[in-house]
């Protein structure tokens, strides 16, 4: 398991503890008292660890290698699924995955951008950066659950919509447009879970959900840290601070109402244990899925509306200011 | 002064009494042509609706300036104006609003309010580059979504003419990302009404602009040599480590690829928004 | 003039009659009396001809390179034209137009295959076969003009979409599944001219409408001549008597209840007089238009429905017959 | 006699009494992959859903062949068989279609009917490519239309299995052409209920079969290796001169285009289409 520079105490620690037990055991002595003292000292210094994370070692654990992938969500939620390939007009963007699952019994149409895990399965995915016809495949899936009434679940983790020659000549810009809008009147219910990192347009363009939940250490934002530092102080390894200014953890975008829950991970990471992470995370699904199900179509719309209408914050100017 | 500011409105015309005059193009210089480096006297462009006589380069020009090219006096109403705020308490940010209001003397970067266009009323909207880069925050979300719902409610056309390097303003952080749902959704809710929206890109229209409510126009028009597309082209170069085409991001290569209705010429705008408006009827 | 084979008989007496006329000019003697004989010849020699076209003759005709392309007749037709361009998610396809023009002050949808005339032209817009990306085009004006209950009008002149490898690659057949599958459900008048050329899926793709006419010289069909005659003996150039198979006049088609009505060209054809053409097309369709556009948008589809759910002609197999 | 005609249809099975042996497969007899050049026993062949043991090529099976894949005894009820006329002359046809009769013991190139799948009620049709190469024509139109009406009044999904090398049939003309439009409808009247409809496109389907009906399903699967297209591969040669790329129309090419949803082996497809159909109700 990769670790970061600041988990290095604590992962010393952890060893020395698993050196003693090893010890011990060949050894035959006893050490008891020692490893129980130790292994409280790694019970707090874990919970200073995690639970005093800046945003930039949040940005850090929602890239974590190990971290689940879509794929990886898909396999621990759902009890069947079958993949639906292809836009019907360009290509299938493997950087975006799509199809039917069974939660808990229920078809419910499952959508998110894809990162790849070994070379040739990045290369394939573009290293989970979407192209418009992956916006173009969700979409039409995102219609054909309405369709059916089928709810929709989207997973959100991607850095950004893939900023490159083709897609800019496919119309990027235009289908994340197209995605929000559509997203935005669809009949029938939406959770949206953003589970790793949320990039900009690419991941609102699937983030118009009627409940918007995140994973503890997944962010979201206008914007990268790294892009935001680069346009700040011309400097992306000043990513850090740009993470900071930016307000882009779960507990500040569940301050400004942006966000409706925050999932718990496991301590250390989703990546230090997915099976975990699954459960909680179905248990959350279950809750807010029962929420939303139950409210009439037209409700539900009217309702998405009236979230977003509502964001923003301004002075209005009275008659007498001027 | 500006036609544009005299007439009678019914409510609020934008600061008429405040308004420094902008000095983009002041009346006794030159300007060099950004396209074909001749030399233009200012007034000359002017005259020209800030077009180079040579080589028809379109400069980008003020949304007062364009307001007055698109409506007779006394045609624009301006809505009331909304003040940013510093929802995330971002470093700086505060003092660029002010410093972007004195130099522009606008409230923020979008002019909206009702018009009169060649006889057809409408809703009428234009973003100004000069406001911290033309950029979508929580003031201009919330104009343009004013924009719309006043064009539902008197069932109106909206006519936005968009300009904005990079989008959404990311001094506020998540409040601005937010902007480009809640305009899509006000340019949805008026379409699906039956109404019409014609959205004209000028020089630059990026990210979370394009890939908002610029997008979503029954019809899209824009003018000659506008920059438009969803990451910059600095973006995608460095990304892609390959040479950008010819032209790339360019509007004639966004008519090239499918993704706009027409280019029109500045000179050519008043007529060509004029038409269908009155064929929307 | 490029000429037929079979009008050369009536073009040498054409000539000669000129011939005569400057002779008697110039010489200032009376032969008026020969001049008259002869133009009666003529005229008889000239209604023989065209009005006994045999199919492929009027496939040959439907062919002529000054017959009048769509963006010729639209500027014959509308009073004002504004062109849109673009499918907004690949490319702008210039082997279709469409856009809005004004017919007798109403504005309505345009939308028909474009061939070039000049060579250039012609290769921009690859002899009028269009790509998927045009029939995306078309379709999107056409829900366009339904969100506007503008009534549409198709012009139809195509040998068949383009059988290319990148066509192909977009979803050629796909797209015009779509486009007659959407256009049957159009909530708004649909007036289809065949004018020339009515190749197959790529002329069907734009001419499911409320009512359907064709000139007098268009062909329709579900093949062409040619790749008729290559299946049937493979031999290309037996098209002529493909044609004779095919029933694909206007004769014909009117007898199936395919189409409407036959709408006359000047005699020779429409390329001989575009002038006369056009104030030909603007009568029919006003009279044609009129009847649709007075009917509720439901209705239409319905009856739009019902028209083409009729075509058919099979045997129904009694119980006893088993 | 193959099981699917077994049972207790309640109006009509596809003329159980004369259909004919027909001897794609002969018992005794060996054939030669299309695909590894393999030779492979009959009843080798038969035994595992005309897949070959080697390369996993899928040879084309006849309709009832395909239907016993997918139904139980007794659960496909045929509609009524119709009869093709020669509505426009076309020299030849009449024999040609009495010949197809003959060879195949089918009416026309469609079997289609209420089938139970997995436990699931829905319309069931499959195109026969040995009946005049699958070709649509008046019959076939009819046929699929009536299968999606009966789909609509009973509010049951449809699943097609496509297969034409022509598509429309040219023997009826302009008519063979409108049942494109016709079952293009069909589908769409049918989908607009909210129902549900599965195309699997099996070798080949191409022409005015792709281009109506078998493109329009919510959900579209195709066999291994199936050739899928509009233009057939050698008119597309000979129109653009050049070479075609490899595994051009091929379904992993239209899945790598965007242009199917998956590609389902026949061992798999009961299970595939029985949970889809399950996930639909
Ligand atoms: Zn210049
Ligand atoms: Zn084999």
């Amino acid at each position: 398991m990769q670790a970061f520079e600041w988990e290095k105490p604590l992962l010393e620690l952890e060893t020395r503890i698993s050196e003693l037990k090893e010890f011990v055991h060949s050894e035959e002595m006893d050490f008891s008292q020692e490893i129980k003292t130790l292994e409280r000292k790694a019970s707090k210094l874990r919970k200073e660890i995690y639970e005093n994370l800046t945003p930039f070692q949040r940005v850090t654990m929602a890239r974590h290698p190990k971290r689940p992938t879509t794929l990886d969500y898909i396999s621990l939620l759902f009890d069947d699924f079958i993949e639906f390939h292809g836009d019907r007009s360009y290509r299938d963007d493997q950087a975006i995955v799509g199809g039917v699952g069974l939660f808990e019994g229920r078809p419910v149409t499952v959508i998110g951008p894809q990162k790849g895990r070994a070379t040739k399965d990045n290369i394939a995915r573009n290293f989970g950066l979407p192209h418009p016809e992956g916006y173009r495949k969700a979409l039409r899936l995102m219609k054909q659950a309405e369709k059916f009434g089928r709810p929709i679940i989207t997973l959100i983790d991607v850095v950004g919509a893939y900023p490159g020659i083709e897609a800019e000549e496919r119309g990027q810009g235009m289908v994340i447009a197209q995605c929000i809008e559509e997203m935005s009147f669809l009949k029938t219910p939406i959770l949206s879970i953003i589970t790793g990192e949320g990039g900009s347009g690419g991941a609102l363009a699937l983030g118009v959900g009627d409940c918007i939940l995140m994973l503890e250490n997944a962010w979201y934002s206008v914007i990268s840290p790294e892009m935001c530092a680069t346009i700040l102080w011309r400097d992306s390894s000043r990513a850090a601070e740009a993470a900071q200014l930016l307000r882009l953890t779960p507990t500040d975008l569940l301050k400004f109402g942006i966000i409706d829950d925050v999932i718990t991970e496991p301590l250390g990471g989703a990546h230090r244990d997915h099976v975990t992470t699954g459960l909680q995370m179905r248990s959350f699904m279950r809750r807010y899925l029962a929420t939303i199900i139950k409210k009439p179509a037209d409700r539900l719309v009217e309702e998405r509306l009236v979230r977003f209408r509502k964001i923003g914050m301004f002075n209005e100017k009275s008659l007498a200011d001027l | 002064m500006l036609n544009v500011f005299k007439g009678k409105p019914k409510y609020l015309t934008v600061r008429p009494q405040e308004e420094p005059e902008r000095k983009d193009f002041p009346d006794n210089l030159w300007t060099r042509c950004d396209s074909c480096g001749k030399m233009i006297f200012n007034k000359e462009l002017e005259k020209e609706a800030f077009l180079c006589a040579s080589c028809g380069h379109h400069f980008r020009i003020s949304a007062t300036k364009r307001l007055a090219m698109l409506t007779e006096a006394g045609d624009f109403e301006a809505f009331p104006p909304l003040v940013a705020m510093d929802p995330i308490g971002f470093p700086g940010y505060a003092e660029k609003i002010k410093q972007a209001q004195e130099q522009t003397g606008l409230d923020d970067a979008v002019l909206i309010g009702k018009a009169t266009i060649k006889g057809s009323p409408c809703i009428l909207g234009v973003i100004d580059f000069s406001f911290i880069g033309g950029s979508m925050g929580s003031v201009v979300g919330e104009q343009l979504v004013r924009g719309f719902e006043k064009g539902l409610q008197e069932e109106l056309p909206v006519v936005i003419f968009s300009g904005g390097g990079g989008g959404a303003r990311m001094h506020e952080g998540i409040f601005s990302l937010m902007q480009m749902a809640k305009t899509a959704q006000a340019v949805g809710k008026h379409s699906r009404a039956g109404l019409f929206f014609i959205s004209v890109l000028t020089h630059p229209t990026m990210g979370g602009i394009y890939a908002s409510f610029a997008s979503l126009g029954d019809i899209i028009l824009a003018e000659p040599g506008a920059l438009i597309g969803f990451a910059g082209p600095r973006i995608v170069e460095e990304t892609t480590r390959q040479k950008l085409p010819a032209g790339f991001q360019t509007a004639e290569y966004a008519l090239e690829h499918g993704m706009i209705d027409a280019i029109v010429s500045r000179s050519q705008m008043l007529s060509y928004v004029g038409r269908l408006l009155a064929w929307h009827r």
